[in-house]
């Protein structure tokens, strides 16, 4: 079976569920000119009702997806740059977080939000952002941030047809990641669930988004030194999958969590919390973060690239881990 | 139209507006013995510009407000016991208690939400008629909201998406004089509010808002040009609200400048029982009206003090469609 | 000497350097009206061109206060409720958090946002929110939440003072509360210090605005039971004070975050991981956080009320800290 | 103004416009070769608005400018190292290679940020004209955004602003018919982008931003105005980018519609040598300004290429006034 990459998973899952119902449509800024690849021929293939350009007005357009939504639509917003949601907040916060509630279960609002994470090429601060834990700490979002196209193809096809909204975080560093990907049409993997991307014994290592790849690497590298990992990918951020972070640090009594976002209130952070309250007795060290030191991102390449989690910085942890004394300084 | 069918129309209107006054008359003051918890931003004064631009939509149409929110779906045609239930937050309450004064929004009659944050409600406006096009369905949505919320970038992104893509949407901005303590001049540097749709070639309106039937009549011909494709149309209504922003604050904050009694020497309540009079409609019709709707607002409160509180488990329904987990302290 | 309540101490706060110094101004919604009081005859006294009621508009006039800010002046604008911080938060995350750092230091951006935590009184979802930890996660943004009258003032005082943007979070249930203030013009607290409320030997309570008040509540009736509680209020959450929670927690070898605001990636949340990441060897039981649950703040006052941390939730985790058997379930 | 300063002043513009011209240029063919880190949004074919802007203004003006941010300080008079040594990511850059293309903002020419997220600059702008009019120094705030900006909130809220608190500002919207790939239609319901300041009751001009003078009389009449007390002005530029959105993206994701060639045609620098040479002043003359121009730019580039690019630890610098801690594994 021929692989496919993790931007064109995106590209078809949107695709197919296109296809499958009519009330699913698209809008957001240049989709029609397919900027990066993930609708593909759309405007030809269903139109410009279905595929609507809009105008630069995020809080605008992602309210009006609310809308749609609300009165029976499924619209699929592309918010290009993850970075933009933030005019965008309002709506995201205090409109779709909170419609369904605040009427006491009268509203509906399927929805997707994607947008996706541009970090580590001088795309400087104000367009290198992944705030996907600001949105963690609001109650009524759920988040996906798939790290493989395998997850991405089945969770965006789940997230497209969930009645709840979703937000998805493509991490840009994933793009051209590629799997094998079953024909099935209806091929769903259900929000909320982790996975074990590698089993180990030693070390659990809790990585999110585009950290995935990077601690698979790491794990490759420090089985040859002859620790153990075990690479679990929450996937989904909301709800998140507490039960396999939780049972796998049962199992290993060591936890990094890896997070390419800033440290601070971060998802990491999140889990770090987790695990110390559910687990400590297994526990048999404390629970290290790999992130993004809480500076902004510099646009001069050689100072951006050194900020994010790497391998060495995972192998550095581990192997902090593993010896006896295990204090980090505050 | 017939004679009767005019006659049975104008009765309505008064009845709603009726149902509106004799509704937020009453909140306010159980509001005052702490009946009600929470803020309370009553539509006294208001009335013809909701009842007049609800009564010129279909039923199905699509209606979203702000945090004045009584008198929204009221004059969309809303039943009161829901409506008085959620303001005692009672779980049959149309938010089933947790939405409160400013979220009386009531989705059976078309109401898609009535929201607290100023400008808020106009992109999902927009987006609710995006829905309506893009199903063929022939509905409009119309979108209340006030002078000071044209100055929030929600409403301008939701009203130029409106116009771009010629959405079937009816923007009614209720120009009561006042956002909040602040008048409106100096909030806003333009004299009529209904010059904001110029900066969307959009068609509007003037209307004075005291006139139910002026209302209605403007807002009739804008869901006709709004429902043939030809795009959006803005409404301003003229129009005052009586009581302070918040009732019941223990002072008023809003710097009247005596304009109230010009204002309220044209209630609309008031002009339109003369009108219907004049044009000879039995006074004695219009007491009995006004006695029923006496009765009704009655037994909405009584319905609603008999209405049992939601219980602590229903504080997680509705945050999705399944409910997210209670946490065990809160089980005892 | 009289006691001052923490609505009047942000009063004074804002009085005196508005005396101070003729660059510092105010605007926002109905500051002139002074709706909830910490603005008393303000425009009398200063006039209407220091003093300025603002159109609605919250994302224009904090981002006019970004511009203010860099040619020379030190706005303070309230922005009423932390809730219509959300239609800002592009200003806030891209223009105020991100100038200095874009422009290489050309920027100077002395500023503070107020903003009030309106919460368990019926406000509803849209206006109950308790965002702080959302800004943690952006780099950029000094953030003070003082649970003090005292400590109001004097932060509030440096933080004008201050010459980088500040947040400052008013917790409205902190209010009331009530300090004897210093009369010294220039009383300052530094920003990024913690506070310890109280010392206390068994378990170290760390907790965040208006959760300070009720730990102490907590802390005094397990005294009673014989478990000696430190309360630990870090008062600034940007730059967190970690050396102060690590120190106590190093002390007392246990550990409860308090935080009224929505658990997954709070400030709760992040304490919790510092302190498992910095000082595991001390840790005789897991960090538990009491916070707010994860859904939203409904209307109705019985089922509101009992969401938010209270005195007996602490005792409870208290109480189980003290326990043998310490894991709780996921 | 005598003839030798008007003279000076016009070979000015002439020279600015061949330096925005040539550093686009130089700029867009070291993009292409990888020297240049990030997107490129270049310039070309719109030097004729940011110059007859920047020209109309004082020394001490200030100036805010979006992602396409290389011609704007440029031409209020910007040194070029600083410039392209930021383009390439060095420490001697004008934000000390923090920043990049998207931010190349001169706080020495009154520059108060170019920034990338779309209309967020207006109010930075509005702030920037309320700080110089508390401060009573008669300086004013220019603020450069594109059409597609005017559809953001951000724009809308910082004219209503500067408009409701009569604001020394200058609002130039560089309508250069599209915003990416969408053509100004498919986003705008307004003929004229100069119909946006009708929402704030703002004087407006609408000026062929292909003509140097016409753009500088109508900022200069727009300065005046703005600096007297009157309120703010809107300014629509008409003009034209000739690359891409971003250049050497592999492909032009702008949908041309043939108006390349007439637009080009009516190329800003050649008209105004034209008009010049017609106006007397010598040919060699404008060979030597572009030939010293030639030089101004290889000299910035080779300046440029000889500069350090920053150390590790100057990326923990600027977030705040105080450096943040760099963490332990970034010192080895
Ligand atoms: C985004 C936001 N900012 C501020 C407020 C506080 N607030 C509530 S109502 C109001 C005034 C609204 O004025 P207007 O739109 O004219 O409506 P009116 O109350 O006059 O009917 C304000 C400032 C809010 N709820 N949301
Ligand atoms: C808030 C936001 N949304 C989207 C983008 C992506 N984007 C960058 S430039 C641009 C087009 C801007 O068009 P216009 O304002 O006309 O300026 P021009 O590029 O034509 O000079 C877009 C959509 C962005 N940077 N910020
Ligand atoms: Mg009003
Ligand atoms: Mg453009």
């Amino acid at each position: 079976m021929a692989k496919t990459t993790f931007l064109d998973a995106i590209r078809q899952a949107q695709e197919e569920e296109l296809e499958r119902d009519e009330k699913v449509f698209m809008m957001g800024e240049d989709i029609v000119c397919n900027v990066f690849g993930t609708t593909t021929d759309f405007a030809e293939k269903f139109g410009l009702e279905r595929v609507r350009d809009t105008p630069i007005s995020e809080n605008g357009f992602i309210g009006a997806g609310a809308g749609a939504a609300m009165v029976g639509m499924r619209p699929i917003i592309d918010a290009t740059i993850s970075s933009f949601l933030f005019p965008a907040m309002d709506q995201i916060v205090s409109i779709i977080a909170k419609s369904r509630y605040i009427y006491g279960g009268q509203a509906k609002l399927p929805l997707v939000i994607r947008s996706c994470m541009f970090y580590g090429n001088s795309n400087a601060a104000q367009h290198s952002d992944r705030p996907y834990a600001m949105f963690m700490n609001v109650p009524g979002l759920k988040i996906i941030a798939p790290s493989s196209a395998y997850d991405m193809k089945g969770m965006l096809k789940a997230a497209i047809r969930d009645d709840d909204p979703v937000l998805c975080f493509e991490d840009s560093t994933c793009w051209m990641n590629k799997s094998e990907l079953p024909d099935d049409p209806d091929f769903l993997i259900p929000l909320g669930k982790g996975d074990i991307k590698k089993e180990g014994n030693d070390i659990s290592i809790i990585a999110v988004a585009g950290a995935v790849p990077i601690a698979l690497k790491a794990a490759a590298k420090l089985e040859e030194e002859g620790i153990s990992i075990e690479v679990v990918d929450p996937r989904t951020l909301v709800p998140l999958d507490r039960e396999i972070i939780c049972n796998s640090v049962r199992k290993t009594g060591r936890a990094i969590t890896v997070d390419p976002a800033h440290q601070t209130c971060s998802a990491a952070s999140e889990i770090s919390a987790t695990i110390v309250e559910n687990v400590f007795d297994a526990l048999k060290g404390p629970v290290l973060r790999v992130t993004t030191p809480d500076t902004h991102l510099p646009f001069s390449p050689d100072i951006e690239k050194p900020l994010y989690p790497n391998v060495d910085r995972i192998c550095a942890a581990a192997r902090q881990l593993m010896d006896a004394r295990q204090t980090v300084s505050a | 139209m017939s004679q009767n069918r005019k006659n049975d129309r104008d009765l309505e209107k008064y009845r709603r507006m009726q149902r509106i006054r004799q509704f937020e008359d009453l909140a306010e003051s159980i509001h005052a013995q702490g009946e009600i918890p929470g803020a309370l931003h009553t539509y006294a004064g208001m009335e013809a510009s909701g009842v007049g631009s609800c009564m010129a939509l279909r039923d199905d149409d699509y209606m979203v407000g702000n945090h004045r929110s009584h008198g929204h779906p009221i004059a969309k045609g809303a039943k009161l016991r829901p409506l008085m239930a959620e303001l005692l937050g009672k779980k049959t309450g149309v938010c089933s208690g947790k939405g409160g004064s400013m979220h009386l929004s009531d989705f059976s009659v078309g109401s898609l939400g009535e929201t607290s944050i100023v400008g808020s409600g106009v992109p999902v406006a927009a987006g609710a008629a995006l829905g309506a096009k893009m199903q063929g369905t022939g509905q409009v949505a119309l979108c209340f909201f006030g002078d000071g919320a044209t100055s929030e970038g929600a409403a301008h992104e939701g009203m130029n998406l409106a116009a771009v893509w010629k959405l079937p949407a009816i923007f009614v901005c209720e120009n009561n004089l006042y956002g909040m303590s602040t008048p409106v001049a100096n909030a806003v540097p333009v004299k009529d509010l209904a010059d904001r749709a110029k900066a969307y070639a959009m068609k509007s309106f003037i209307v004075d808002g005291q006139d139910v039937d002026a209302v209605e009549a403007a807002v009739l011909e804008a869901a006709e040009y709004a429902r043939s494709g030809q795009g959006p149309v803005f409404v301003e209504t003229k129009t005052y609200r009586y009581a302070d922003h918040a009732v019941n604050m223990g002072r008023d904050l809003t710097p009247r400048g005596g304009e109230e009694h010009e204002w309220k020497a044209r209630d609309p309540l008031t002009l339109y029982r003369d009108r219907l009079e004049e044009a000879g409609v039995d006074g004695a019709m219009l007491d009995t009206i006004e006695s029923e709707i006496a009765d009704e607002v009655a037994d909405a409160l009584k319905f609603a003090r008999d209405s049992e509180y939601p219980q602590q488990h229903e504080a997680f329904t509705d945050v999705f469609v399944d409910p997210v987990p209670m946490p065990a302290y809160l089980r005892a």
